[in-house]
């Protein structure tokens, strides 16, 4: 099997935040909207180096999303920047009618989701965001797994002007593996692992996982294929069926609600095109609650330890299928 | 009256627009069979001022770049504001009876030209209390890049309700963004009651102060003093303004002024025969002529 | 062929408006909240009887929850009454911490939902809301298929103690056709046809629109089992699964997003207990747009004749399979 | 000074219940690693004052029927509010070192004690803007059952940035509710800077006035005089009232004292060692002695 290392950690919302100096620099129609959590989100340096371009609002989603509207309507490329349950959840309505069905291209960039937020508790640990934004029209999702892949992602969402872009990005370093110069598309999964017994399919901070949970299982013999499904809308249905056709069994990984995300998003393609038995690795519909990333993981069921379980729980049903 | 000049237009023209709007919309609505009318009805003199006075336009380029931006915040008057749009060029006014039908451009509440909505429609709106923000948005943007264009927001008075609209005050106000006029059509209604039966926003010019604007009060109907209102609004430094018109829901008919039941239903023919009847026809014509009609005098037959 | 009789029309919302009054005369702990659009949700009533039961909070939904919320503290049975699109989606953020994090038992009774609200438009078309509302703990969704059915919908809700529950129906007169004392209870699906080569599950309005599609299809020589899933959380999952496996095919029908919706939590249970083929009547991931309610429901395929065509593609896919 | 018998409890007392909750907050949240300390220290004596004086309660039944109803709005304040609940009673002491961790009661936002949170608190917070919601509802349901509970709310000075604190202050307007008193922690600070950079909410006074509530402004940090405030609001009649309270954030430690970067971190073990240093010990006595910890004075061993 492929082993793929980490060349250390760092943040995911670093790496939105290194994208966006770069190309804030090149592109002066980039400006920023900050809801009184800049250092949070790290846009607090946008905010010091530009701050003819950066827009306070104070503590106000709501305001904060059709502002980006108006921004967007005049030529600019408005960053609105949150966490994630108060950049999806808060203003959901604002959303979907200033900037989805407006079809405005809004760049809603949304730290600190999943619950690896940790000791802030339920509240602020948003699992639900994938939800929200996937089900609306025009809208693009985009889940990345590290770093270097946000920073990436965060380069990518300036070629889509049709509508808005949700990013999902997460708070804690974690490890880098996806190269700096590793491909990315929006819409198309990437292939990290070859494999034939199963496929496992992840976003986030669970790519990672699913990395090390497939060493655990080619030790024991079994043999996975991994995708790194970084857009979960427009999903790209194609690698899904491929893999279902290829292997016969899936498993899915997301740091979400086990309803409506990643997983569902999976089975609507799976019961479509190819049904085959699939497995959820996945919050089970319940809220979070404080603690460190790491213990939550574990408790909650969206860790390394669940993807192997998962894997090897799918299996046995494809056998008995 | 198309076009771009628009400080020609007498006052006297700019009146009787608001007449010839107000038939329209009595019009639309009984071909369209659902839709609002004791808004737009209030507001046909506010639209007629501000398409035929106030805002610089050009109709044969909706997206001429140094147009002055206006939004409807309060989407449900949408007939007012397409009949305007109508009136002033953006499309024929015979489109004007597709008002709210499948495959229109003038959906029952406004979608962006650029989708699958009416020409001179920047944004979407429906959900009440979104369009300041989206007016901050773009004051924000054209003082960024040093540019002139003004920005009009139109609100109802129920719609203030919405914690949102008070959001994008607070903003305008710290921003002091004196390239933003508000209005609020002060008709005292809402669905289900007068203003102070379902929430009392009194006293509405010390809120608006106290969120840091500029406040004009004003009369709605009278085309002179609300014109003067709103130049005296933009040509304020330093703080948006917002120009409270006092308006009567349903004004012009009998039957629907100032009743709060008139807020989203349509008429039905008798009502409008009755209406059309109370609205006397104008020099600009009517976008259509029901079999019905009595003959209307001769003058008022062509635009 | 078990023929399902409509006994005339009535309108949904009219069933939630009645079974109020009914409880409301024995339950003076009940108390509703208007967000000024009591005529339409037809609230008006109760206002009228119950003036102090019935608080005006003006167009303002966030503050409407919080405020249902306070009363539930106190014992009330709080009655939340607004259109679907401002009752799931304007206040989430204020459903998902003050109610379904905090398991207080309100009902979110929303009117006005689907595609056939008609001439309003897209942005009152609430295509989005069963999605939003399955993904949070604690949140109970129930969809119900006619006037009698509302009727049962609401009382059962009284017997939801440990959190919200969302009501989901819809403005149009529509055929009576459950029945004044038909069977219901929250979280079990009802099998309203009896079949062997594919099963509907439909929910809402699309109930009838796939009794009407069973009729055709039974002339054709196809039988299909209808189940009118009225619950949509909790699923009722054995349900489904003992349909997949007994019939082999499944359609789901719903006046919703394609995403997130009522075939999107059926194709989760399937993929975690029986893969079948499963065809999807739902809204293509796109806004609706104004027009009356029939004409749309044909436009964005969400008719009986949408439903009469995924039965035959689903049969197709069954046999290939 | 647990129980129920508050107004048995001296002012001396109460403001050296305020710095032992200081002590406790600094504690708590360098065993925690992670939490706000700036708001919570700022408001140690509003929180002493409110549960040794202002709110009826009993901490051994914290369901008591007869209790006032408190919500703490901005719910990141959750260290003094759970430093109070401790000492006033409602868990144990020792409990305050398990702070955001995992299966612990006191989370990191509040959660309600009938699901997994702390004894003492009715609804769930963190998300800004929502408690005022709630404290209405509460109030609705009191006055309908003519029950004499009152109900205190807490908001943060940058919570007010949020569009559903203004629906909800218009709503209690509206309704007159004086059962309602709101507490505004107005220490001008909030996460990215001072409340004027970020968003400016003055006239503060004039907004609330303006939404129909009556307006009182005093030092929160003197404990008399913050009392004094409270039982005005509470007297007055007809409408609600708001305690607009000047605060420091960080108050009592001197590198903490008015700097909002202090907003949403904790102090590491050096700065700890500092504060508490700053803040003595009380009669009250800690809730854990850490081992670096110089020998404390012997009268405040014992609680
Ligand atoms: C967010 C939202 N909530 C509710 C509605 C339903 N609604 C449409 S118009 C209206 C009343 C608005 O009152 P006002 O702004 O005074 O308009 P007027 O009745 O004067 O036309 C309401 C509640 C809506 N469109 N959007
Ligand atoms: C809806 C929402 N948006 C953003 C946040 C993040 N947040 C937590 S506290 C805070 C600042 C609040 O300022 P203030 O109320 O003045 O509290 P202080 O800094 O004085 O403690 C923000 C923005 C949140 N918790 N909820
Ligand atoms: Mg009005
Ligand atoms: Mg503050």
């Amino acid at each position: 099997m492929k082993r793929i290392q980490s060349t250390g950690e760092k943040a995911t919302r670093q790496g939105f935040s290194d994208a966006l100096m770069e190309l804030a620099e090149e592109n002066s129609d980039i400006v920023v909207l900050g809801g009184d959590v800049s250092p949070s989100v790290k846009v607090d340096v946008f905010a010091k180096k530009y701050p003819e371009r950066f827009f306070s609002v104070g503590v106000s989603e709501a305001d904060m999303m059709g502002i980006a509207a108006g921004l967007a309507l005049v030529g600019k490329v408005p960053i609105a920047s949150a966490y994630g349950e108060f950049a999806a959840g808060r203003p959901f309505d604002q959303i979907r009618q200033s900037l989805a069905y407006s079809e405005l291209p809004v760049k809603i960039c949304a730290s600190h989701c999943g619950i690896t937020v940790g000791p802030d508790g339920a509240t602020h640990q948003s699992l639900e965001d994938i939800a929200l934004m996937r089900v609306l029209p025009h809208m693009t999702v985009v889940s990345p797994a590290d770093y270097h892949e946000t920073k990436r992602a965060f380069k990518a969402s300036m070629g889509v002007t049709g509508g808005p872009i949700y990013l999902r990005y997460f708070r804690d370093a974690t490890p880098m593996f996806t190269g700096e110069d590793g491909p990315f598309e929006i819409g198309r999964a990437n292939r990290l692992i070859d494999g034939s017994d199963a496929t496992v399919i992840a976003c986030g901070l669970q790519v990672w996982e699913a990395v090390k949970a497939a060493e655990v299982l080619d030790k024991e013999g079994i043999s996975v294929r991994l995708l790194n499904m970084h857009t979960i809308k427009p999903l790209d249905t194609a690698a899904i069926l491929d893999s279902a056709k290829e292997t016969g069994a899936i498993v899915t990984a997301e740091d979400h609600q086990i309803h409506c995300g990643l997983g569902s998003a999976v089975a609507e393609c799976l019961a479509q095109g190819h049904p085959v038995p699939q497995e959820f690795v996945a919050v089970k519909d319940t809220f979070g609650e404080s603690g460190n990333g790491a213990d939550l993981m574990e408790k909650y069921g969206v860790s390394r330890t669940a993807i192997v379980d998962a894997v090897k729980k799918v299996l046995k049903r494809k056998k008995s299928s | 009256m198309t076009g771009t000049n628009n400080n020609q237009n007498s006052i006297a023209d700019i009146a009787e627009m608001g007449q010839q709007i107000r038939r329209d919309i009595i019009k639309m609505l009984l071909i369209s069979g659902s839709g609002h009318s004791g808004g737009p009805l209030g507001l046909a003199d506010i639209f007629a001022s501000l398409y035929f006075r106030i805002l610089k336009r050009d109709s044969s380029n909706p997206n001429w770049p140094e147009r002055d931006y206006f939004f409807l915040s309060a989407g449900h008057l949408a007939p007012v504001w397409y009949a305007t749009l109508a009136r002033a060029g953006y499309f024929p006014i015979e489109e004007l009876s597709t008002l709210r039908k499948i495959n229109t451009r003038l959906q029952g509440h406004p979608a962006p030209a650029y989708t699958h909505g009416a020409p001179g429609v920047e944004v979407a709106s429906g959900s009440l209390g979104q369009g300041m923000s989206i007016a901050v948005g773009t004051c924000l943007g054209l003082r960024l890049d040093k540019k002139p264009n003004r920005v009009v927001v139109l609100h109802g008075d129920g719609e203030l309700d919405e914690g949102q609209v008070w959001e994008s005050m607070m903003t305008a106000g710290h921003y002091g963004l004196d390239n933003l006029t508000a209005i609020v059509d002060r008709n005292f209604c809402q669905i289900d009651n007068r203003t102070d039966k379902v929430m009392e926003i009194e006293p509405l010019a010390d809120k608006w102060r106290a969120f840091r604007w500029n406040v004009i009060e004003c009369d709605g109907h009278n085309v002179e003093e609300f014109i003067g209102a709103m130049e005296e609004a933009q040509a304020t430094r330093g703080k948006p303004s917002v120009v409270i018109a006092k308006t009567f829901m349903g004004r012009g008919v009998s039957f629907m002024e100032d009743n709060y039941k008139w807020h989203g239903v349509p008429p039905n023919q008798e009502q409008a025969k009755q209406a059309l009847l109370e609205i006397p026809p104008t020099k600009f014509g009517d976008f259509i002529t029901f079999e019905w009609e009595e003959e209307v005098p001769e003058t008022a037959k062509q635009s």
